[in-house]
């Protein structure tokens, strides 16, 4: 394995090797290495295949910026092998190949290319000739669905652990290339806090690989006294090997590093990120040996790896000499330098003097036509060199190259993702054949070569620029003049795109699409490029039109007739590159919410349901006893006592002169008159008419009440009262006291005789404290407030007590009751109970449609009243013909109880299977107390009499009769509740 | 993320907030026609252009206004809610609807 | 390989342009007979059956972008017909039959991939209702069955069965539920339409409507002005804007939508999964990526930008219910505009101005309706606005009577 | 007598099953964990006083009551300022109150809390609050601070941006609380008060998010002693 000398090889530690295995075989790279060095230092330049042709492809950018060096991890699909550093016992293999990287029998598809024109898949696959399919896409889509896709996931995978972190600063720069560096330094030299991001593992950008002069010093020299200053600055936070993935409002940027995503917000954000480099479209352009002049370079500088043994550069600019010189210092034979510029474009002619004084050829106007390749498509061995005539076009004589690298300097894309998200736009510069940006919002600055400036001393100025411009955003650096940035230096070719008619002439590597594809998309019909990009997936791959945009937009311009400009590309999103789902989840946070009983439940071994963020004993016992729980935890309440937590009720309380004024207008009933001491049924509507919570309504005081809501239903209630009353202002404190407040309901014949145990400053008998009144007292010592409801039906009272005694509460009510056999019982069963008393649960016998005359609920409505919130809507609904109401209904005692139907199933209009819904079964329940099966409907309006038969349709298909009946079904005169 | 300045507790990113819908006048629900009604509860004017509208601050409870834009999502201008209704609203029966609302 | 493919490999410049999809721009004519305003799928859809059935074809769709690059682009492509009412469900089911014969209609592949839609239901409130669903379904032909977690975990072995701590209590089983190429729906709507004289315009955008005594008489754009018989909206996002330009206001608010892809990899996935509580649905496409999506944003507004706080919950949610996915790599993030009404349903028919036709409200469910509301509109203008009975009970009049056809929770996250 | 433990008392914190402390003492009729074992390394300690005293007060007159028994006023919403006896009022909002006891457990610091309860309150336009039983109070201490909270937090809660005496009503974690930024044993820290039927919630992130400073549960007494 035999490396470049120093200085080559700034990443690498030479002194630790580190094995790894790709491909079933062991190799040897360096720390530092990433995958892809440590494979091509190892002369293993076949990586990965292609997407549609499984072509073999190597290295293009040593970036981490396309789709050629993606490989499969343990675990971990589409992994790039050019960003990835090799750790000891790594072990990678090739992916999206059929049988082992190096022998792909998929390989043939690329033979069949001609079959498979641009949006080949929508002109085939659907019809089949003399085949049973009608639509044969059924028989095509397993085998394309196969083909598809890249790397594989392991679907046992245990996710580790990833977290995020805020944090702020003055100033985030994005890139650590010069004009990052410059900028950075600049803004903390004036005292701002400043964050400096960088993808790769040290700071630099191009002043770590590219070349900038003849001798090749100016980079090293420039770096290490920037990288100085940024040392020296504590204001500067520096970030390496952290990507800034996106921009979003407001300067709000997710930079991931390592297993954590910081969500950084900037006042001012600078982003210095460069711009990549781009390929030129020929014959085979994508053969393993031909990348991006860049990715040679960074090949040598970064990790002292020889890129090859024989180069061609193919250039449009002046940067591929620069790589012809490197290469030629690190003994790599530059067997010539193709210059798509004509003579007279090439301004420096010392330039050519030097490839002259180095016996370097050097052929200018010419371009590389086709690449040749080794058996298999495995590795470039020459080139055919032709002369461009024309736009595009060549001679039909060339000349023949023998080597096994190309690097390819066509020019260069601006960096502008995170800038296009930001609402950038691009527009096009004939003259200097590039995309620049511009229209950027406030607080969002660039500088560099993404701001379509390239001659180094400019880029320098140009980070100085922006960064002055953002530090007076935040009162800095006001004394400072603002400089201004000169820079003529051209570094795109127009053209360089050389279609061949036996096409492999790519404009997408990650697609595989060749310039024709483009080009035929557009004769099909699909002008526009957001149309090109759908009907042919162009930019569509995992590199997201990195490369593919701008020869893609000069094809696309070309054939429309329409400029550049006009073309454009298609949008940029987000994330920047491609992000891992566990950093975007991060540590996931999922709230909870408890009773101050919690425990007490689990103990009892309390079958618990999800209500909310709560979690709520839904019975006592084992799920798969279900029906019997439910059935002994009834009883015991109807024959005895039993006790449910009901702490996760809503409570609010009002305060001050209005508080029964608001109750009047937020609440249906009516409550001015309401007696002190006393509770009453609360309905709340929201302003279209439609019943969305309820609860118990106790007046404390004069100007004292507080309410009850449900569970799920409280939080909506209190900021809608909160939202009433800014309006109304009417003189009102209204709390959320859910929290501060648990609640037990102690209900069943014993439950006073359990009660008098524990309670004596209050007096409990029924003359002293009826049925729906409200008292305040002591149980033991605990303050209490007591409500007399009866929603289960029996002798009941609620027991509301500050939290921090909730437990306690529990405890003392638990061992008082032991002498009466006290049994918890669980919300499934508290749902029996009601229902037995026909007793409606808003939501659950309710929808996002009933109006409180279709639930029977008129009685509490008060529409006297000058307002309440959904009055009219109700007085509109009231005066239409009304379609449904929600009945009771039994079934036949005989009936099987297997069969009971189920909540959901529907009622229909008459005894025919294919009648019209008319309603649907929303209770349903065995009542072990009435022995028999009972529930609440919806039915037609024409169904609701008492004593009429209803149909209910049943999963199985059967047709089920059931009788209206009266409500209640249990204790019709409402006796038990009374005692 | 998106930064929405509360009157009562400053800059806070907008997953604090939840949006209250655009501030509108309620028509007087005695003696408004049906259809104004009904305008009134599922109409909106839903423009591309700058509305005023109730934001809570969920951590405090507390409901403001908000002058957006509803295409560059700008947010222009926050501020209590009293600046706007500033007193006492009261509803009356028919028999005296000339009593203001 | 196909025998279809064998012409483009035989003949090495295969002259395109002779079956084009889609034919090159051409002028504006100065009236049409029906003008439609929105180039999505459902007004090449709406002018397809027009040109098809009615044999009308001096129609003018008007697009102020490219065709389908509104919300048909930016779909998630599901195709369901599992809703909650009678109304809704009779309508998709008839959506989903058309959708099945497309391609061999349009002698264009749309792609039409039948997976079979689960929704996981995680409390006793969502059983209930999709029950419900899955009763009403039934009732009108669709294959919907309620499974219980054993057949849930069959279906999906590599399921979490209790994401976020909320247990699978039961799975909403949806055979008809499939998916299609986006895109080419409305490509092959497009071609169909043009093939029979429709004429399509790009970049061509509304910019007034004229109304003389109520009644719609020409539109004004940024190319001119054009008489026209009557119009018929369907700019899905923009429907209130563009009903302003007519003179009357919607009951609609705009929310954007967002939604998510990652790289792709092979397929493990068949079915399209969501999840109700952890607001998420899960897909993977044909190119084996995996797509995602959920909620709508949480205030209404006209921009399709990305959030980050959205993509982190939603990608949260997907790690619950698919925890191996982890190490997935997302690739995109994209967002639609959605016009959401009240009931969580569409609004189709009449308008207040005669002879402007409503094709709007379709919030997060309008793809999967494309070719019965298509087909519906069509009946509609052809018969001189008698409205077909499938969409009688979708009229924006419904409103003023409190007559909601309502859909909350059959369309939450699953769309 | 029988050693002190959480269920000792009716009156019991919110949080008291998550507590790993061996030893309780008696404050203000409830068990207060004193000690727990905690390697002298943690540079980060996390504390309950959910059973502390406090109280709060809203209404146009709150601030008069308060002023009446002798309490400051923060100038503004979303500043605490400790009282001459060590309590910290907190001001919420322009009418709404939060005093919270004094840390340091001499049993006379929770009268004056008794006291505001105890003494009228204005008859109208005084509201008292119910944040003794609605809010869980936790207490973190040490350094990282800022950082440990911008784990769970979308504030900027660094010292530079968050000063002492400095209130942010925000969410965490995604539930709400509210950070009271204040000194204990003249070292900075931060109260934290959330939904009492979330307190285990908020422990248990706090939890994992000290982990990566090597953060540790302590009790009351352990820490005035430190």
């Amino acid at each position: 394995m035999s490396r470049l000398n120093s200085p080559a090889g700034l990443l690498i530690n030479r002194r630790r090797r580190i094995s790894f295995c790709f491909e079933g075989k062991q190799f040897e790279g360096l720390a530092g290495d990433t995958l892809a060095s440590a494979l091509a230092a190892n002369d293993q330049w076949l990586m990965s295949r292609s997407f549609k042709y499984h072509r073999p492809r190597g290295p293009l950018t040593m970036a981490g910026q396309d789709a050629n060096t993606l490989v499969q991890l343990e675990g971990e699909p589409n992994v790039l092998a050019d960003k990835i550093e090799i750790a000891k016992g790594l072990i990678a293999t090739g992916q999206n190949c059929n049988g082992s990287l190096a022998d792909d029998s998929d390989a043939f598809l690329g033979h069949f290319s001609r079959f498979m024109p641009v949006g080949f898949y929508y002109r085939s696959f659907y019809k089949m000739p003399f085949s049973k399919y009608k639509d044969s896409w059924k028989y095509w889509e397993p085998t394309i669905r196969r083909k598809a896709g890249l790397g594989e996931l392991d679907l046992t995978f245990k996710p580790q652990y990833y977290d995020k972190e805020y944090l702020f600063y003055d100033v985030v720069v994005v890139g650590s290339g010069p004009a990052g560096l410059s900028a950075a330094i600049t803004s903390a030299e004036a005292g701002a806090r400043v964050l400096l991001v960088e993808e790769q593992p040290i700071l630099g950008g191009s002043l770590t690989y590219h070349r900038f002069d003849q001798e090749g010093l100016v980079a090293d020299v420039l770096r290490v006294r920037l990288l100085a200053e940024v040392a020296q600055n504590q204001r500067i936070k520096v970030f390496t090997k952290a990507s800034c993935n996106g921009w979003f409002t407001d300067n709000y940027l997710p930079v991931i590093q390592g297993n954590r995503m910081f969500k950084v917000r900037a006042k001012e954000c600078i982003v210095a990120s460069g711009s990549f480099e781009q390929h030129v479209v020929f014959r085979n352009n994508d053969l393993p040996g031909i990348m991006m002049s860049s990715a040679a370079m960074r090949l040598m500088k970064h990790y002292a790896v020889k890129p090859g043994q024989s180069a061609v550069v193919l250039t449009g600019n002046d940067d591929g000499y620069f790589t012809a010189l490197e290469l030629d210092d690190q003994g790599t034979d530059v067997a010539a330098v193709i210059d798509m510029r004509e003579n007279k474009d090439i301004h420096s002619n010392e330039l050519k003097t030097i490839l002259a004084d180095r016996k370097i050829d050097l052929f200018t106007g010419h371009t590389v036509y086709e690449a040749m390749a080794s058996k298999g498509n495995k590795k470039v061995i020459g080139v055919e060199v032709r002369a461009i005539t024309g736009q595009g076009t060549v001679n039909n004589k060339g000349f023949k190259i023998a080597c096994d690298l190309v690097c390819m300097s066509a020019g260069y894309m601006p960096v502008y993702q995170l800038l296009c998200q930001a609402g950038a736009q691009l527009s096009y510069d004939d003259v200097a054949s590039e995309f620049s940006l511009n229209k950027l919002p406030a607080h969002l600055h660039i500088a560099g070569s993404v701001n379509a400036t390239h001659a180094l001393s400019a880029v320098l100025t140009d980070g100085k620029r922006a960064a002055i411009i953002a530090l007076n955003n935040i009162g800095l650096a006001l004394d400072q003049p603002v400089p201004n940035v000169e820079c003529q230096r051209k570094v795109n070719f127009h053209w360089p795109i050389f279609s061949h008619p036996k096409g492999k002439d790519f404009v997408d590597f990650d697609e595989d699409l060749q310039a024709k594809d483009i080009v035929n998309a557009t004769r099909l019909g699909y002008r526009d490029i957001q149309l090109v990009k759908r009907f042919s997936t162009v930019g569509m791959g995992p590199s997201q039109g990195r490369h593919s945009a701008l020869p893609t937009a000069r094809l696309v311009a070309d054939s429309t007739d329409r400029n550049m400009t006009q073309t454009g590309v298609t949008t940029a999103r987000p994330p920047f590159s491609p992000e891992k789902l566990a950093h975007l989840a991060g540590r996931i946070f999922t709230p909870y919410r408890r009773t101050t009983m919690h425990r007490r439940h689990l103990a009892l071994g309390a079958k618990m349901m999800p209500a909310g963020n709560w979690q709520r004993p839904a019975f006592y016992g084992h799920e798969k006893d279900r029906d019997q729980c439910m059935h002994r935890e009834s009883v015991q309440v109807r024959t005895k006592v039993g006790i449910i937590d009901v702490s996760t009720l809503g409570g609010i309380e009002l305060r001050g002169p209005d508080s029964a004024e608001f109750m009047n207008r937020i609440f249906c009933y009516t409550f001015l008159k309401q007696p002190v001491g006393k509770t009453r049924y609360a309905v709340l509507t929201n302003e279209q008419g439609v019943v969305i919570d309820d609860g118990v309504s106790c007046r404390i005081s004069d100007e004292h009440f507080y309410v009850t809501a449900t569970t799920s239903g409280v939080d909506n209630v209190y900021r809608d009262m909160m939202r009433w009353n800014t309006q109304w202002r009417l003189d009102v404190d209204i709390t959320n006291v859910t929290s501060a407040f648990s609640a037990v309901n102690l209900a069943g014949p014993d439950a006073r005789k359990v009660l008098e145990l524990l309670v004596k400053d209050t007096d409990l008998s029924p003359e002293a404290f009826p049925y729906l009144a409200y008292r305040e007292g002591q149980v033991v010592d605990i303050p209490a407030r007591f409500l007399r409801v009866g929603f289960v039906g029996e002798l009941a009272y609620e027991i509301h007590v500050p939290s921090r005694y909730g437990e306690a509460l529990w405890d003392v009510l638990l061992e008082a009751g032991r002498a009466f056999d006290i049994r918890p019982f669980g919300i499934e069963t508290q749902r029996l109970l009601r229902l037995e008393k026909g007793h409606i649960i808003v939501s659950q016998d309710t929808d996002s449609m009933s109006h409180p005359a279709e639930l029977s609920l008129d009685w509490a409505v008060n529409r006297k009243k000058p307002f309440f919130v959904g009055r009219r809507s109700i007085d509109i609904l009231q005066a239409q013909p009304q379609t449904r109401k929600l009945v009771g209904f039994k079934l036949a005692k005989d009936f099987n109880i297997d069969d009971k139907p189920k909540e959901g199933h529907l009622v229909l209009a008459d005894n025919h299977l294919t009648s019209k819904i008319t309603g649907n079964i929303t209770s349903c329940e065995f009542s072990p107390t009435l022995d028999m099966i009972i529930g609440l409907a919806f039915v037609g309006i024409h169904q609701c009499a008492v004593g009429n038969t209803v149909y209910i349709k049943v999963d199985s298909g059967a047709l089920i009769l059931a009788d209206v009946v009266k409500l209640p079904f249990y204790d019709p005169d409402n006796l038990r509740q009374q005692i | 993320m998106k930064i929405i300045n509360c009157p009562l507790n400053g800059p806070r990113n907008i997953s604090e907030f939840v949006h209250g819908g655009e501030v509108r006048e309620m028509p007087n629900p005695t003696t408004c026609t049906d259809k104004e009604w009904a305008d009134y509860v599922f109409y909106s004017n839903n423009i591309a252009g700058i509305v005023t509208e109730w934001w809570l601050h969920a951590p405090s409870g507390y409901w403001f206004i908000a002058v957006r834009h509803t295409v560059s999502d700008e947010v222009i201008r926050t501020f209590d809610a009293s600046e706007l209704f500033n007193q006492r609203i009261d509803f009356y029966m028919l028999d005296s609807v000339e009593a203001p609302l | 390989m196909p025998f279809s493919l064998l012409k483009y490999a035989l003949n090495n410049d295969y002259p395109f342009e002779k079956d084009a999809d889609l034919p090159k721009p051409t002028e504006l004519k100065s009236t049409y007979d029906v003008v439609i305003i929105g180039g999505g799928g459902h007004g090449v859809a709406t002018a397809y059956y027009l040109a098809k059935y009615h044999g009308i074809t001096n129609v003018a769709i008007l697009e102020k972008g490219y065709l389908g690059g509104g919300n048909t682009a930016r779909n998630t492509a599901v195709i369901r017909s599992n809703y909650l009412t009678s109304e809704g469900v009779s309508f998709y089911t008839e959506s989903v039959k058309l959708f099945k014969q497309l391609s061999q209609e349009f002698d264009f592949n749309i792609m039409y991939s039948e997976r079979g839609q689960l929704t996981l239901a995680h409390t006793d409130a969502a059983v209930r209702g999709f029950r419900q669903r899955a009763e009403v379904n039934k009732h009108f032909g669709g294959r919907t069955e309620l499974i219980d977690p054993q057949a849930v975990k069959e279906l999906l072995p590599m399921l979490n069965m209790n994401p976020a701590n909320m247990p699978v209590l039961a799975g909403l089983w949806h055979l008809d539920g499939a998916t299609a190429r986006h895109d080419a729906v409305a490509w092959g709507y497009a071609k169909g339409a043009t093939q029979r004289g429709v004429e399509l315009h790009q970049l061509t955008e509304v910019t007034d409507i004229v109304v003389e005594n109520a009644k719609v008489t020409a539109v004004k754009t940024n190319r001119g002005k054009i008489q026209c018989g009557c119009v018929i909206q369907a700019v899905s996002g923009h429907s209130s804007l563009v009903a302003a330009k007519a003179g009357f206001k919607m009951p609609i608010s705009t929310y954007p939508l967002q939604a998510m892809v990652t790289q792709p990899v092979k397929p493990f996935l068949d079915p399209l999964v969501s999840s109700s509580a952890l607001h998420c649905y899960v897909q993977q496409t044909s190119r084996g990526e995996i797509v995602f999506g959920g909620g709508s944003d949480p205030y209404p507004l006209y921009n399709t930008r990305s959030t980050l706080e959205l993509k982190e919950s939603l990608m949260a949610s997907a790690i619950e219910m698919f925890p191996f996915m982890a190490n997935l790599r997302l690739m995109r993030q994209w967002a639609g505009i959605t016009d959401m009404t009240a009931d969580y349903s569409p609004i189709m028919g009449l308008s207040p101005v005669d002879n402007y036709y409503l094709d709007a409200g379709w919030g997060t469910w309008g793809f999967k309706a494309t070719p019965i509301c298509g087909k519906s509109m069509a009946e509609l203008v052809a018969s001189g606005g008698k409205i077909p009975d499938l969409i009688a009970p979708f009229a924006m009049d419904r409103f003023n009577a409190f007559r909601q056809v309502n859909e909350m929770g059959a369309t939450a996250a699953s769309h | 007598m029988p050693a002190i433990t959480p269920q000792t008392f009716k009156k019991r914190s919110f949080v008291y099953h998550k507590l790993s402390a061996k030893h309780y003492t008696e404050i203000a009729g409830a068990a207060v964990s004193i000690h727990s074992v905690v390697e002298p390394q943690a540079t980060v300690s996390l504390c309950d006083l959910s059973n502390l005293p406090r109280t709060g007060f809203r209404g146009l007159k709150a601030a008069q009551h308060l002023l009446s028994v002798g309490l400051p006023i923060p100038a503004k919403p979303n500043q605490a300022e400790k009282s001459a006896n060590g309590e910290l009022v907190l001001r919420l909002s322009q009418k709404e109150f939060w005093i919270l006891a004094n840390t340091n457990c001499e049993q006379s610091g929770y009268s004056k809390i008794d006291n505001l309860l105890n003494t009228t309150v204005p008859k109208e336009q005084c509201f008292a609050l119910y944040c003794q039983d609605s809010h869980a109070w936790l207490l973190l201490t040490g350094e990282y601070l800022g950082k440990i909270m911008a784990k769970l937090c979308g504030v900027d809660l660094s010292s530079e941006a968050f000063p002492l005496g400095s209130i942010a009503q925000t969410s965490a974690g995604r539930i709400n609380i509210i950070v009271v930024h204040h000194h204990f044993n003249g070292q900075p820290c931060f109260s934290l008060l959330c939904d009492s039927a979330a307190a285990e919630y908020l422990w248990d992130s706090l939890c994992d998010a000290m982990q990566e400073f090597k953060g540790k549960e302590r009790g009351l007494l352990a820490l005035t002693n430190s």
